[in-house]
């Protein structure tokens, strides 16, 4: 039953949670798995005036599985464009192969 | 000379106070690299209590008072958030070495309102016995969000105007974007040709900005929100028994356990403040003087028509003082993407905030005093 | 209507208390979007340092109290949580598009107890100055536990008997499965062809309930083993100064924050809710008001035979009335998976708790007035 | 020393974490790591009554890498099989090379 | 834009937390993201004496997206070496594509 | 006889006070499978408001007492700290199937200080009212630190001694690592031979312990900087306002909870500990009353000589009795590496910190009683 799936990653700043979560939704995928992270990078800026605890919350790490490798890159390039000049972030891709997942439909359909 | 005299005797004398001396102990034992950490979930509740309180007692003051005295502090407030940014814009933009939206950004947090510098000037005018307004904490709002939404709405203009030649100058760069300069220096304003060229495209969408949405997610805040309802509760709830066994009894030492944070968060972030221009650190100095100087006279003249308390005075001065180190920078960081936060939240929280509370506080108040005296 | 007069009069009162108001506080700033936040390790210290006083309370009381006045309570207790599982079986369960199982789920939800809504009660009892038994508060268990108990068991004998049916029904879906339309609406319950066919299988497997593990679990959870702690420890320990300097002084302001949770908690899952059938909101409404006069009802025998108080009429009258919104979803998601959770915990924590603390509290203390005016 | 592996990731509600931890404990798996995320889905249900701060913590995600296909289908079914009819969740695997982990055996043997 | 990269994931105990964001760093990689995870292992140790809640917070997870196989196994020995005979801890790599990420450089250069 | 009669008194009576009794509580909730859970951040706020309060205490006391009292205590707490390692040396390293450096650890562990036992112990001395040096939980550092500096340093010492066998041995080793039996019960010490190849190499470059970086690191821990922090406010500001109204008074409800804390740890720990020898489980019984009854002898000596004060006595033994339980394991983890947590965690807070605060305290109690009446 497993299904070829691409699995999109996108790490940014936690502060673009909901509008990245939207952006997502509105892509056609069928869900998304979001984690707190932390991270250094180029810019690593903490976006938060947040008395900031513990430096392994301030970003967001988004994972997307896709059926097919074009709705990844369209999602990536949508945030990528939108967001990465201004803030910081990271996108790319995997190989998966789902096995369960009733809201998940590979290439060959369900 | 007896005013210096007196002054300095306060100055140190608050400095042992126990509001400032842990903002101080907190910076030290940062410096000192102790791993002491106040959880994110106990910062975030003190937060709402202390706000939660100050609304709360402005709500059941506003209750049985005449609102009439309230009119020319609020319609200062407003001035005050709104002046304050050009003061920004006309001063530190001008400087070498800074970039005119970073200034903005940084006018518009110096203008906002701190909730625990409020909340520290509150406390110490209590224990000085000092009297004040009780609803003189809900003046926050009114500098607080003008404050933003002029920084923003301003830097936007600006960015629009810049719009024409930066889209010229990408051109250029695209040529060069091969090569390994562009992932230098320049590389956070002109990334990849293929996603700045996409970029332009889809940023020179959103012509003018609109104000409505700005407010609303800074009352929707989260340090805001609690006032908020703290004043609705005030005014239309009766309170009174939890404000008396909870909100009030806890209210000094949950501040005093955050200003520990806002020490020890001072201090780690002066680290970011060196990578931007040394005119943040001038700025980050002097502004809250002159911005609450500014303030103290304004509160001067509504002592002398609507017969505003001088204790009223010290905290206009001192909520124009400070700079917002909670709410503010979220809302500035997704109004002005392009803004560098390292800038102006290392300067108001590295900076701003520990000279608002650590030096204007008492500075205001031994003002208070000596015009008090006479 | 001197009745009606008066009962209005309180009504109003009772929304200025805290502990209302801060309810209907949360569900305004959650309407208004506001982002404030109460993390969730405070909600966890309120739930437990409030039902550990509602513990240690009864603990001591019961030490000094002789139990025979207990038993009546208890027992009507006990009869109710069963009796309130039931009702929700021939009422709600016969409503077009509820599923029996969600109707039971339901039934055990409301049937349980909310400490908050309990918390609540017992507050604006004291405000009131009405007295009620110090031990009242030990009911919660011998209602909770019954009710959770009945739901998953009747549940689980209903699902058994549907096993054949539905297995002879997959068997036609699976030869649709490959369809688009096995994707559709019907999903959820029957789900790609090769997972039904195997998970048919495995759960064919468990063929009765075991009570005990359900009892065990509930005993286990977080509010419960709070509460029992407390009992214990205010029957065999001497707690006292640590209840005196804390528990009991701080109660009330925990309580007002985890009201203010309630209200928003409440208000963001109202969305869940319209997913469901509108049977759901009817039943939300109407239930507690049912559950709480039929307990109002046996309160007052205890009343009249073993002296009962009226206070604690209102107590056992609210309990019964209330929804379990923290200790009951999880134990009813294990025990009756197939249960859809939007439709219970929605029903419960929108609609039931509100009803129960805003309309419910107040409604069977006026009555309680006008019965002790007699 | 790297050893060629199946890295499986099951997705699903926190409530359930106790159980899924036994079965790939008593799967002869070496090992597992446990995510608490939150996430979107087709059900994507709360399943707990607790006041839900952010629901970046709704789920819980595991990784488990096993030294073959096989362990890591076996694991999957079960899963599967046992909660997700019942239950939000996903299951998916990539490849993956193990370069350290004294609990690890891959195909080869350790 | 794609650009073939290697993803290295580092399992360890939270204790170590900064000595490997160090070693990280310090290797020349472009940043790295870091997750607070819990896990079962061979040796599963709570190395802190703090009252631990939830043991989905014992472990921090690091995932290093590097341009070649070479860097991320010379990160892997380091702390490998350094650590693992003493620390519960895991290291493994797979295959990733980066899409967007100022600060990284794929192979064949930025 | 008189003696161990109003011994066995007080003891029973003790075990009924707030903070043994929710230590028990604790262990029990523990036992019968509570899914009871405090939250880590509150954990960490509490810890921090003890210690900062003990600190508080302290400093508030040495600002107005004459130090000269102070000297001898100090120099006795060092002198345990030192001593208990050595003590675990030549005793627990030495028995079967013990680790040398696994010993040193939790020599380490019960050499130096738990923050929360001394809390337990203040709190009750102040419950009967027996009266002690404020300053005498400053004592903490001057046992702790010595006692974690030592365990490293001796432990460090000896494994580099042991250095050129274990190359030796690994050597043989190498060749059957690519059989099973690498993999299984020796691997922890001996894994995959690429590994322990290079490993050995780079391990062998470290020769020397510093002891800098160790006593810095302590005194970087959370705990004791938070106390620090509470001594140098109590010294050089005017706390008391704050330490009135919010430190003092919260301080035994924080203790309770946290004492239920530690009680479900030191159950939850116990697993860990059946891993390790037995050995472990007769130390850490033993261990505490001998440790506390030589710094009670010590104590004495500085009762008859410089007026110590009795409770002062019983601070010191039980500082003495106690075991670090949070931080001194990760100092430990970070300086001896290769010991065992396992073995040194479990003992203190399986055992070490349930017998210290259950029984010695209590113990030591009675003991200067019966001192006090003579
Ligand atoms: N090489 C990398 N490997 C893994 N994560 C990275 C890497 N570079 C950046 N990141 C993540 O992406 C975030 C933003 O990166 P940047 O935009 O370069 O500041 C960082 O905070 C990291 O969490
Ligand atoms: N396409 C997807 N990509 C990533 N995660 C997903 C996807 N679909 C579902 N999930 C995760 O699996 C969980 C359960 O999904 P579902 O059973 O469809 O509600 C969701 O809460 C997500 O965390
Ligand atoms: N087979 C595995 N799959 C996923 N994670 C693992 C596995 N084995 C170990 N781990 C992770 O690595 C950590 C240390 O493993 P160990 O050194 O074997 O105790 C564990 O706590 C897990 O988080
Ligand atoms: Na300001
Ligand atoms: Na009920
Ligand atoms: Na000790």
């Amino acid at each position: 039953m497993a299904k070829p799936a691409k699995k999109l990653v996108i790490i940014t700043e936690k502060i673009l949670l909901k509008k990245v979560a939207q952006i997502i939704e509105e892509s056609g995928a069928s869900g998304y798995t979001v984690l707190e992270t932390g991270g250094k990078g180029s810019r690593n800026v903490r976006s938060s005036g947040q008395p900031s605890v513990s430096d392994t919350k301030a970003n967001v790490k988004f994972e997307v599985l896709t059926p097919d490798r074009d709705l990844a890159e369209k999602i990536a390039d949508q945030i990528g464009m939108q967001f990465f000049l201004d803030f910081a972030g990271m996108i790319y891709i995997c190989d998966a192969e789902v096995l369960y997942g009733q809201s998940f439909c590979g290439p060959e359909g369900c | 000379m007896d005013f210096l005299g007196n002054f300095f005797m306060d100055f140190v004398k608050q400095l042992q106070s126990p509001t400032l001396s842990f903002l101080i102990g907190g910076m030290v034992i940062a410096a000192l690299g102790s791993q002491l950490e106040i959880p994110e979930a106990i910062c975030k509740i003190i937060i709402f209590m202390l706000l939660t309180k100050i609304g709360l007692t402005g709500g059941m003051a506003i209750r049985n008072s005449n609102l009439t005295e309230m009119v020319l502090p609020v319609i200062f407030s407003v001035a005050l958030g709104i002046l304050i940014v050009f003061i920004a814009r006309y001063t530190l933009a001008r400087m070498p070495r800074v970039k005119v939206v970073d200034a903005l950004a940084t006018g518009g947090l110096f203008g906002a309102v701190s909730g625990s510098t409020m909340a520290a000037a509150l406390t110490i005018l209590e224990e000085q016995n000092i009297r004040f307004e009780a609803w003189a904490g809900a003046l926050y709002p009114f500098m607080d969000i003008p404050a933003l939404v002029t920084a923003i709405v301003v830097a936007n203009i600006y960015l629009n105007k810049q719009k024409l030649k930066e889209a010229a100058y990408a051109g250029e760069m695209e040529s060069l974007s091969k090569q390994p300069v562009a992932a230098g220096d320049y590389s956070e304003n002109y990334p990849r040709s293929r996603q700045e060229y996409l970029s332009k495209r889809n940023r020179s969408v959103n012509p003018r900005v609109k104000i409505w949405p700005i407010v609303k997610e800074s009352l929707q805040g989260p340090a805001l929100s609690a006032m908020l309802l703290g004043i609705a509760l005030g005014i239309f709830a009766r309170p009174d028994s939890v404000y008396k066994s909870f909100y009030d009894p806890l209210f000094r030492g949950l501040l005093s356990i955050l200003m520990l944070v806002m020490g020890m968060e001072a201090w780690s972030r002066l680290g970011e403040l060196r990578k931007v221009a040394q005119w943040y650190v001038v700025y980050s100095v002097v502004a809250p003087f002159v911005h609450g100087l500014i303030a103290f006279g304004l509160g001067l003249i509504a002592h002398y028509t609507t017969g505003f308390s001088l204790g009223g005075v010290v905290v206009l001065a001192v909520i124009a003082a400070s700079s917002s180190d909670i709410s503010g920078p979220p809302t500035l960081r997704a109004g002005i993407p392009s803004a560098n936060p390292s800038a102006y939240i290392g300067a108001s929280t590295a900076i701003g905030t520990p000279v608002a509370i650590g030096l204007c506080i008492p500075f205001f108040l031994g003002l208070a005093q000596t015009f008090g005296a006479h």
